[in-house]
């Protein structure tokens, strides 16, 4: 039987992601060596967003990163919808 | 939406994390910053400008009472403000490493605005005119392409959607 | 040339024939202005700006310390005022009639200035950021090639000289 | 024995021009008919002008106008050497 490996992170929500979600932020505990695109689908489905990837960008930290970077123990992970700023 | 329900899940985006003086500090250090009260272009202006600043062009984006075709009441922006002072740097640090420019400075507010309230101001100052045009011009298109910043507008006759620059 | 004789012939040219707020009224109302005393230019922008302003784009051009690879002192800006007031209203109709603009207002200092003092104002409003921008570098490049305006730069080693924009 | 008739205009000078004239304005008697060019030629040998006609526009009674332009009685005439605002 084995043991799944399993890291703590924190998601932040903003705009329609929040209204979707109801939250602001959660804390989770996912697999370890989950990528963010699988992430995202966990997400999607647990609280039924409706914005397809495609349209999202993803930051880490408080940077944007590209969706091949690896999650860690103890990041920030935030989906980005499309801005509207200016 | 109900109210509660909105304040719940988007009050910390309405607000900065730090005091309106230490957000000023960072404009002007660092070139970008937001503010959750109403802009002091002045400030920002004066903080731009020295002896070798032969040119000065500077933006203001204020909330408008139309979009398209919608009467528009008021709106409000919200700001995911770590990444957006990160990623306000960089656009300023490139800006600089891009245009022959002196300096620039640019300020975001986010919250709840009414119609003319500034919602954006971008300066650059330059020894020469058309490197100050292009580079406030990239400036603003990039803050506009790349900030983490969303707005709700609000209308007499429909509910209040979310908008997008891209869209 | 003496001081005097400088004096005699160009003096008429340093001053502007109306009152500054009559100068400010007619830069607001007409689009262009002399002025011979410091720009007064929240004065400027605020008369700009309405509720149908989205974009506000603004130049000013200062006096720098060097031009070229000369160390500018100071210098003199001389207008032919009339002709300057009539071509300017001319350049601003145009503007407006050629982007779609809100509104345009430009004033040009003349007399005599330090460095770091603002020469030139020009803002623009506009629903659309890029009309703005468009509308601003077309009124300021139009208001250095036609206005009747002429700068002598004076410099610590040199004899002074008088400037062209297309020389 | 001809009797040339002549108009009275004024002549307005400006930066280098009023350097090299010593004056900013004139009244002058000229020939009927006279054209803009003709009076810069006048004015140029009058004075010891400098800078050719080529480099410079023309404005009359506070408008600017092409070289053609007739010149009437009373008018203002501004010859007007490269301009440096902004």
């Amino acid at each position: 039987m084995s043991v799944e490996s399993t890291i703590e992170i924190n998601v932040l929500y903003f705009a329609n992601l929040a209204d979707e979600s109801g939250c602001d932020e959660e804390s989770l505990a996912i697999a370890n060596k989950m990528s963010l695109s699988q992430l995202y689908d966990h997400l999607q489905q647990k609280h039924s967003l409706s914005m397809p990837q495609s349209e999202l960008r993803v930051a880490i930290n408080d940077y944007f990163v590209s969706w091949d970077e690896p999650i860690k123990a103890g990041d920030n992970v935030v989906f980005i919808s499309p801005v509207a700023g200016g | 939406m109900d109210n509660h329900f909105e304040k719940s899940v988007h009050q910390g985006a309405m607000q900065i994390k730090r005091s309106v003086d230490d957000a000023y500090h960072l404009a002007i250090q660092d070139g970008f910053a937001l503010l959750d009260v109403a802009i002091d272009e002045p400030r920002l202006r004066k903080a731009l400008i020295d002896d070798r600043s032969g040119a000065v062009v500077s933006f203001d984006g204020r909330v408008r009472n139309h979009n398209n075709d919608s009467q528009v009441q008021r709106l409000t922006y919200y700001g995911y403000e770590a990444l957006a002072i990160n990623q306000g740097r960089l656009i300023i640090d490139k800006a600089k490493a891009q245009f022959g420019i002196v300096n620039a400075v640019a300020m975001h507010r986010i919250g709840a605005l009414e119609i003319g309230d500034m919602a954006i101001w971008v300066g650059v100052s330059a020894a020469h005119r058309d490197a100050a045009f292009d580079a406030c011009r990239w400036i603003l298109d990039t803050i506009k392409a790349d900030i983490p910043i969303w707005k709700q507008e609000y209308y007499p006759d429909e509910p209040s959607k979310w908008l997008s620059n891209n869209g």
